[in-house]
Formats: C-alpha cells, structure tokens, sequence
C-alpha cells in the first residue's frame, strides 16, 4: 500500500535536447528503485485536473528520467518547472515489457516513442536498436543508446540525419538476427512493424497511447480494443497496458 | 478527532465522502493507495444487466478546470457484479452502493431485484448518464419519466432507493420531487453536464463520442446550486456532488443542503484526495465546535 | 491579414468578436484601452423600458475558471440609451446592438418599438437574464414562452432580432427552433449557467442575490455543446459565446457552428483579448489557407 | 489611449513586513509616474480568471508599492510570486483622495487599509496620520510614516503596540486641528470615522471596497449604495471611486 503524499518527486533536471523536447530526471529514491521499463509515471502538472503520461525513459537508484515532447498546455507548463521544485507524480504505473533473458531483442522507437526504448534496451547486452525520427531537429538520445553499447540505426523520414529510410525498413534487413520486438511510437508505424512481425512470425510488444484519466485501472477511459479468444473487448492501456502483445491489438 | 458519521436513508456512514459512481471502479485499485474504510462509501461503476463494452476512445477531454467522459457504462454486468466484486467490497468495511443503468424500465427493475437478493447496502438508480445513445438520461430529464421509472424501480427493490439526477434539464428540484413522490429515499445529484470540445487540428471533436458529460471543479457552483434549490423541496436527504475538491468544497457543499458527499475527479487529480478532504473536514468542526455533520447541512442562511 | 468579417441577418461585421452584453457597458470604458472598431460589434448592456438599480452588491464571485454575477440589470433605461448613448456608439465605428430586457411582453414590443426608430444596427431579446426577479429567465425557458415572446417582439420591431437562449434548458435546440419559426433572424448562446456559491466562514452566499449567472473558461465546453446542437436544429446564423478566452477557443466556436462570436468574461481578465483573439484567429487561416471565417463555421467532423 | 500590452510590470521585491502581510514592489515607469493617492491596481494573478484590486500604498517614478495581506487563493499565489517575475497590473485605476494644499488633514487606516494612506500623507507637510490594528502581529508601515515625518499616531485593539485605543478615540482628540479627513479600512471603522466627522462639520472621505470584475467601470459588478439629491442610486467603486465623500455613502 502506497502512502499519503509519498509520491512526491523532486526535479533535478529538467533541459531541452531537441526543439521543443525536454529531457527531466525526477528524484524520488522509494519509488524509482520499483521502475521497470515501459511503465509510465503520471505526472499531476500544476493547475491542472488530469494528469499527463510520459513513458518511463530511464531509472536509477533514486531517479526517474522522462523525456516528454511539449504538445499543448500541460506538458507546455511542464516544460516551465523549475529545477528543485517538486512535482507529484504516480509512479511506476503500468506493465512494462517482458523481456526474456534468452531471447534476442530489436527495441523500435519512433518520433517520441523512443524514451522507453532506451530503459528497455539496457535490459540486454548489445541489443539492436531502430530509431526513427521525422528529421534531424528530432533527434534525440543517440548517445545514450551508444554509451549503453547497442547496435543503434538512426532514420529520419527527410534523410537529414543517419539514413533516410523507415524503421520498418531496417528491420526488414535484422529479421534474422532477433527473437523479438519491442516497439513504441505512432500507431502507423505501429501498426506497420506488427505485420512484418507477425508475416515473419517474430513476438512483438507494443506500447500503446491512450488519453486518460485515474492512470490506475479504476476510471476506463482508457480504452483500448483488443481482440481475444476470438471476440472484441476493451482493456485499459494505463493498467492492463501500456504495453501489450501486438497480435491482440486491434489497430 | 470530529465525528465524521453521517445517516443516510437510514444507512450509516463513518465519512461524508463517497466515491462517485464511474470514477472509482469496484475500489481495487484505490485500495493499493488506502484502505477503503476511509471513505464513508463506494458507488460502484455504473452497471447494466448484460456486459458493455462501453464507447470506442477516446473518452475523456480536459477542460477549463474539468473533464469531459464518454465510458458509455463499460461493465462487466449484474450477475459478474454480485458474484465477483460485491463479495470483495463488502469486506472493506464500508457501504456499497450498486448504480444501475438500463435501457427499458425492464431492466432497472430486474438489476434491482437481483440486488435485493445481495447483500448491498444501497442501490442508485443512474437515470442521468448522458453518453449511452438508449435509456440513460432520457430517463432523468422530466418529471413524468423519473416518476414512472421510481415507482417502478421502488415496487422492485428492497433496498434503500437513491436517485440520481441529472443536471441537464430546466427545473431540477421539480425532478427531485417526483421522484420523491414515487418512492426515493434520497436524491444524488448532479450526475455530469453535457459538454463538448473540438480539436481546431483536425475539426474533429475530441471525444469519440461527439459529446461528454462535464465534471471536476468547473462544474461545482453549478452542483451547489441545484442543491440547494432541491434541498429546498424535498424532505428526503441529498448526496451532493459535482466538482468537489477540497474540504472547503465539502463543507459549502453540505451548508447548501447535502448530507452526504460524492466525489469522482478530484481523485483523478489525487488519489489521496478523500484522505486530505476528510482531514479538513474534521478540523474545521474542531475549530468551529460543530459535534456533528448535521449541524452543517442546509446551514446556509440565504440573504 | 485574414479578412476576417463576418454576416449575421444581414448586417456586415468586420471581426467576428462582438462584446457580450454587461460586460462592456456602453463601450466608452474600454475605448481608453483601444478603438472600438478593433471589434465586430458591441451588444450593449441590458436594457430595460425604466432605469433599474439592479441588486445590491457583492455582485460577483469567483469560481474554477469561471465567475458568478448577479447584476440584476442595472441601467438607465431605453430612452436615456437612446438620447446619450447611442449618438456616440454609432461613432465608433462597430456594429451596434441593444439587448433589451422586460417584465412583461409589452414592455419588450414598447423597447423594440422605440429601436426601430433609431439607427440601432440589431436587437438581441434577452429572455435568459438569470439574476431578475419576474421576467428574464422566465421567458426563455419554454418553447411556448419563447415562441410567444419572439413572436409579439417581431411584430413591433423593424431591425434584425437575435434570440438570446439561456443554456439552462433541458433541450436548448428545440427553444432554439421556437424562435426561428417565429421570427428571430439569429440566435445568440449562451447566456450564463445558473450557480451558486457560498462563503463557509460566514455561511453566506457570497453574491447577495444568493444564486449567480456562471460565465468564463468553465462554461466553454456547455456552450460549444450547445452551439452544436442548436446548428444542427436552425437554419439562422448563431452568435456563440459562452467562455471564449483564446482564439483557439474562437476557432472552436466557430467550428461548433457559430457564425459570429461575444467575449465577455475573457476581457476582465484581459482588457486586450479581442485584439489577441483577433490576431491568432487571423494567423490561423493564413497558416491554414483560409479565405474566409464562413469557411471555419460548422466545419466539425462528428465521429 | 493605453497601449497592447502596456500593462507588464516587474516585480522588484515581493516580501512579507507581518504576519501574512506582503510588500510588494512592481516596475514599470511609463504607469507608474501617473499614480494618485488612493488610486488602486487591479492585478491578474496567475491562474485566476478575476483581478485584485490592491490600493497603491506608495509610488516613485518607475515602482509602485502595493501592500496587501494574503486572504485567499489569488493573494496566496501573488505572494509566491518571485521577485523578476512580471505582472498584468492595470494601473493606476479610480479616482483617488482629492487633496487640497490649503487645509490641514488627518489620514486614518485601519488594519490593511493602512497601506494607501502612505502615499496620501506624503502629499503633505506634517499631516497627522492615525494607523490602528487589531495586535501588535499585524502592525506595518510605522518606519515609512516616520521617515515621512508625520505626526503618527500608532493604536491597537488590546495595547500589544501602541495605545490601546480606537482610531476614532485619537481623532477626537485631534479634530480641532484638522480641517479634513482621509481613511480607509474596515467599514465598521468608516462609519464610526464618518459620524464624527459629521458631528463636528469636517469634511471626510473614504476609501471603500467592493468585489469587482472589470475594474473599470463598464461591468457594473462593484456597486456601492449612495445618496445623492435625496435619493439612493448605485455607483461604481473602481470608477467613481474607491473614495467617496463619506456624506453620500450609505453605511
Ligand atoms: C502510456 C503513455 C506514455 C507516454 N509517454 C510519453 C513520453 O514518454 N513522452 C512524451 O512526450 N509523450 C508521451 N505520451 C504522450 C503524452 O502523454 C501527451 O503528449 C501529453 O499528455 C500531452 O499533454 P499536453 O498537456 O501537452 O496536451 P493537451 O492537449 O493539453 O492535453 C489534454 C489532455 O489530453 C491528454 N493527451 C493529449 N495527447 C495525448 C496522447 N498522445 N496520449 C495520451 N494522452 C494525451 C493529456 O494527457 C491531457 O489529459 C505518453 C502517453 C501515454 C498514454
Ligand atoms: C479598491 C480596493 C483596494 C484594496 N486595497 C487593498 C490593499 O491595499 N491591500 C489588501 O490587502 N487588500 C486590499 N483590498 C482587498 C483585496 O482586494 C482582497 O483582499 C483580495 O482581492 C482578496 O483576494 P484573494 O484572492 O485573497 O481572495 P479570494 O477569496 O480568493 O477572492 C475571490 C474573489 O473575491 C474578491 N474579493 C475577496 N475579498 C475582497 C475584498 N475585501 N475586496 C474586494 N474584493 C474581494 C477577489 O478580488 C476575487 O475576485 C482592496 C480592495 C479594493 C476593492
Ligand atoms: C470517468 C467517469 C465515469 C462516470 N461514470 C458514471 C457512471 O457509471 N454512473 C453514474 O451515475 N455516474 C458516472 N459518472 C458521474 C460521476 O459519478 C459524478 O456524478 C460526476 O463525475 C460529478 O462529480 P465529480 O465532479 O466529483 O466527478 C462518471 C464520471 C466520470 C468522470
Ligand atoms: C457581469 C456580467 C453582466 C452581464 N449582463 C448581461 C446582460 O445585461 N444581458 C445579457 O443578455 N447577458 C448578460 N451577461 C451574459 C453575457 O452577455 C454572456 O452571455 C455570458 O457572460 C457568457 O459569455 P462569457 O463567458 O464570454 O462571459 C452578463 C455577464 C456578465 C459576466
Ligand atoms: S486511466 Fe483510468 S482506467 Fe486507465
Ligand atoms: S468592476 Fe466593473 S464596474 Fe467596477
């Protein structure tokens, strides 16, 4: 059972890397120690009723790192706070990636889906990681992934930085050399690396976005459809997910 | 510490503050940040006769100091309800309201004859939930078909009959008499406003559902108001709800007339906010010297 | 720049904002701040056939990202409108409109008789007005009120007549429909949410008047709703107001269904906001390619 | 005409002189200059739809003072407001106390409607200036009086600073050497304040308060009951006053 107040967080950092993302590490050390990766925080903004979802990028022993994309006002306000302010947050939230020791991983990230990849790739030695950005101004993290000693690909859609080619098209080529994948980013593309996967009959995890609300499993705003043994259903992406088993989804 | 209990149509809760229906679930996931016995009650998620899948996302909006929804009564159904959930929450040491929803008269009063049969404190008759397109708030909005769907439910219900209203219509206080009239042993009020919001990106609005019922504290001056008024009308006692999110919120709340409170979005915005609005409470008859909450009720001296 | 104007029942605005009426007085207060030409129009605050004083003060009230207000129409009546100032309004460049308010159906057919004979640009019934003890809100609140007041307005007024619809309704579109069979040329809406706020130290309702019309960002959601619906209903352009506080909540309006804007409440926060709200209104059709706001109303995709 | 956005004032000291009682100092030279005794800023608080009305306790070529005690929400935030930070401040509003060179004047503040009777007493050679408070934890601005070498008079409710006297008990004592009076606080004292000036045929004006919405005078919101060629009519305290000839106000 969690206690009253105890999910107050105090910011550290809070730096934008690219034009309009920032990168914010957040000390909290009772609750970042329980972080795994592909669990999102949910971030109470000040001022306002709901709370924002950013995926979970990094953790350590006495930090969360999120690196969140300014969309509209709350993560705008977000973008405003002050190092030594604090914010309060729910956090871990969710189930995060289920990643087997045995297997060989490709984590795919797009756009502002490429956070939670870098948490999920220090889960393995030397895995394959796929970024993909829409163009050089976007791109975010590439030395983290290389500090963690990954085989790291960088695409943009424009070719203004590493190659100009799709996420899909990457994997296509490491199809062989992985066991499964781990993706986050929009839903086309999504959607797109899920066929490939299930074509090749290769596992894949995708997390997946919804707008919420109690963050918690309690409210059902969350929606998400799915289709199991057979017939369509909804589950909740903030409790049952965010990340799910891409054959289930219905995209 | 302050006497917290309130008496409601003749059931005994040890807080004032009830989770609203549809923000709470069936408590288990709250129960992971507090022990549940630290609400007065839980209103379950609103349920209908046969599961429902709810609407397609999104859901939810925010608003200008609130939220928009549009779940459309995703559940699991009456018979999982009473078999699955019920036996756990009555473990918790607090009352359990079931809400119901249906689509014809029909079904209200067979939700409330299986509950009969349970060992639920409460049932709250949801005639007010404005994102299903049959039933829902037709139901709610005159007072020719609150009286018609009270007396029917009344005739099949051996619980404690709470009905709740809805926000949307021209003259509330007459629904409430009605449905006083017909056999309520207490009003809750006020379900959510219906509202809507548009994405200016995509001209599409932000909810699937088009429209959504308006909640969270934008909506508050709004609740205190039709409160009152009702208040003003009936004899039996009110739930108020509607924006409340701190314990000044509370405790205009109960002056404008409710003797027992809901609250549903706050939690959204803090799941500790019954623990913190309790605290308040209390300390506030300490300072003031009021024994019992109902010393508040209707206290308003209007000018 | 965008052209930016805008046609309602005939008459040419050259912004789509117009000042809501009561919150801009008769203009001259906030002409110290920019010309009065920088607005489509202005509604006048209400008027009534003989001066009122209006209630007694505390007037006004906060709430969540809103505000109560219980005025009460104070003004100096319809004739020392006319004589004193009127003649200046009628300089400043902007589309002029009486918003008039009565106790009875007489006493609205004397007011409208006496703006037509004027150079008054339109005429906006207000039968929502809240905060007045015998007529207001009483008109506007059934279609058969609704239908009978346009109606006997029509008949003694010569100008354009806009429809001011409260929201306070349980089905605003069909009240909406009432005043187009009879006469109205637009609608205007909404017209404040009835709400109510107390002060817990005292046990007072903080406005004197005890309840208060709710107007600001918090209703915004109500009123896009509103708008929707009622376009779905009407063929006649709607003047939307309701909460309009940025011009992404203009775009929204329009968007909903709204041929022209008010902004009330948003200009005591920021005397500047028509001039803002303008201005990102225009940068977005530039940006979109927009050539005209016709273009923008009505434009949602429902799901 | 005032220009788009003239209206951003810095904040230059935000500090608290008492308990709960702030002093407030906020730039801006173009505004500031035109500032009259017993005129009043209306300020936009973050996050608030409503402006406060706080009355200018002092002004300079390029600041004005504003002192002002945290009641609720809105004064709550302004006094976390830090210091660089700029504010909407529509200033200098309403009419303000019309001095008159010739006569001799007596300034009296109670509580927190001290602050503005600063500035009015600088207006004059050695006025007599009556400040009253409820305790000796809410006493403020005596330095300021003294430094303007006024004939300050320092009363409080239980004898915990000062005398322990009404304001109104000093005035008696003193109105055969005024030809006027100024005050401002709690209309209970007004009132008082207001029939002995009527008593004894000495011309009084009072600074009142009312909950606004404009500050301007188009609203209508901040009613004030007066009477004026024997019948009762509403004027506006942000326009037509906040000072009235306390004759005319109906108490
Ligand atoms: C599980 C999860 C993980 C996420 N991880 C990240 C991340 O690591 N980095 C990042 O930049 N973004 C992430 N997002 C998206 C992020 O939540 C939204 O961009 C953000 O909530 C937008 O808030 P706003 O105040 O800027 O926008 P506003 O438009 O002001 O938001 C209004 C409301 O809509 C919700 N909303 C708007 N867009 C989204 C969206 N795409 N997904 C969910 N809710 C939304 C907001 O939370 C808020 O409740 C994640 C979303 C989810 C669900
Ligand atoms: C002309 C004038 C001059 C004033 N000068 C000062 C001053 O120099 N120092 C000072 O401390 N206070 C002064 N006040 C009172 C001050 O405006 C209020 O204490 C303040 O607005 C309270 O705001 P809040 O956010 O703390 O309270 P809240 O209760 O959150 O305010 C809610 C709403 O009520 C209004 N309100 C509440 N109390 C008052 C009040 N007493 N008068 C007017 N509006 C009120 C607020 O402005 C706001 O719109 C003055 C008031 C007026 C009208
Ligand atoms: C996400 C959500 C789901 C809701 N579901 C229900 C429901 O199933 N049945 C019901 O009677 N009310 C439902 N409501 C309405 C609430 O019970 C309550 O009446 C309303 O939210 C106002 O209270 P609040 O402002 O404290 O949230 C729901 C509200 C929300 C926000
Ligand atoms: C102080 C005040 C006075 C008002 N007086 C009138 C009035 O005299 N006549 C009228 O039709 N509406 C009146 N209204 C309602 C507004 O015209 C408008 O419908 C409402 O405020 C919603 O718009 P907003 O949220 O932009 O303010 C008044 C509103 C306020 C805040
Ligand atoms: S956000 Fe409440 S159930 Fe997912
Ligand atoms: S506050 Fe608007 S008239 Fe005074």
């Amino acid at each position: 059972m969690m206690s009253y107040d105890a999910q107050k967080f105090k910011v550290i950092k809070n730096e934008e890397i690219a034009t309009g993302i920032f990168d914010m590490w957040v000390e909290n050390s009772e609750l970042s120690v329980l972080a795994k990766p592909g669990q999102f925080a949910h971030i109470l903004v000040p001022g306002k009723v709901l709370r924002r979802p950013i995926s979970i990028c990094d953790a350590d022993k006495s930090c969360l790192r999120l690196v969140y994309q300014v969309k509209g006002e709350g993560t705008e306000i977000l973008s405003k706070v002050k190092v030594g302010e604090e914010l309060d947050i729910l956090a871990p939230l969710g189930n995060g990636f289920d990643i087997n020791p045995e297997k060989r991983y490709c984590f795919i990230g797009g756009g502002i889906g490429v956070p939670p990849m870098l948490y999920a790739s220090k889960q393995k030695e030397k895995p394959v990681v796929i970024t993909g950005f829409r163009n050089k101004d976007l791109v975010i993290l590439q030395s983290d992934f290389r500090k963690d000693n990954c085989e790291l690909y960088l695409t943009t859609d424009d070719g203004s930085a590493g190659e100009k080619a799709f996420v899909t098209d990457v994997l296509k080529r490491k199809l062989d050399e992985i066991d499964e994948v781990c993706a986050c980013g929009p839903m086309p593309m999504l959607r797109a690396i899920s066929e490939i996967c299930n074509e090749n009959n290769v596992p894949c995890q995708v997390s997946l976005e919804e707008r919420m609300g109690c963050g918690i499993g309690a409210c059902l705003v969350c929606a998400c459809e799915v289709k199991r043994n057979g017939t369509n259903d909804y589950v909740h992406v903030c409790k049952d997910g965010p990340v799910f088993d891409s054959k289930e989804v219905v995209f | 510490m302050a006497d917290l209990s309130v008496k409601v149509a003749g059931v005994d809760f040890n807080s004032p503050l009830i989770a609203a229906s549809g923000t709470f679930g069936f408590g288990h996931e709250y129960s992971n940040f507090y022990d549940l016995s630290n609400l007065g009650g839980i209103s379950c998620k609103g349920i209908t006769l046969k599961k429902r899948l709810g609407n397609p996302p999104p859901r939810i909006a925010e608003t200008p100091s609130g939220i928009l929804n549009a779940v459309g009564l995703q559940n699991p159904g009456v018979d999982h309800f009473i078999e699955k959930d019920l036996p756990w929450l009555k473990k918790q040491g607090t009352v359990i309201i079931a809400n119901i929803a249906g689509n014809t008269q029909e079904e209200y009063g067979q939700m409330a004859e299986k509950l009969s049969d349970t060992d639920i404190d409460m049932i709250e008759l949801n005639i007010s939930c404005p994102n299903v397109k049959s039933g829902g708030v037709a139901f709610g909005t005159s007072c020719e078909s609150v009286a018609n769907i009270t007396k029917y439910v009344r005739d099949h219900c051996k619980k404690p009959l709470i009905v709740k209203l809805s926000p949307n219509v021209t003259d509330i206080a007459e629904i409430a008499k009605s449905a006083e009239a017909n056999g309520a042993d207490a009003i809750s009020m006020i379900n959510t406003l219906t509202g809507m919001r548009i994405d200016i990106n995509t001209g599409r609005p932000i909810i699937k559902n088009n429209t959504g019922g308006m909640s969270g504290p934008a909506i508050f001056p709004v609740a205190v108001r039709m409160v009152w008024q009702t208040a003003n009308a009936v004899k039996i006692p009110i739930i108020g709800m509607g924006g409340i999110s701190k314990w000044q919120d509370a405790i205009e709340m109960l002056m404008a007339g409710a003797t027992a409170l809901q609250i549903g979005t706050c939690m959204f915005t803090d799941p500790y906010a019954p623990i913190k609005i309790n605290e308040g409470i209390a300390e506030f008859m300490d300072k003031n010297g009021i024994k019992s909450l109902s010393e508040i009720t209707g206290s308003v001296k209007p000018w």
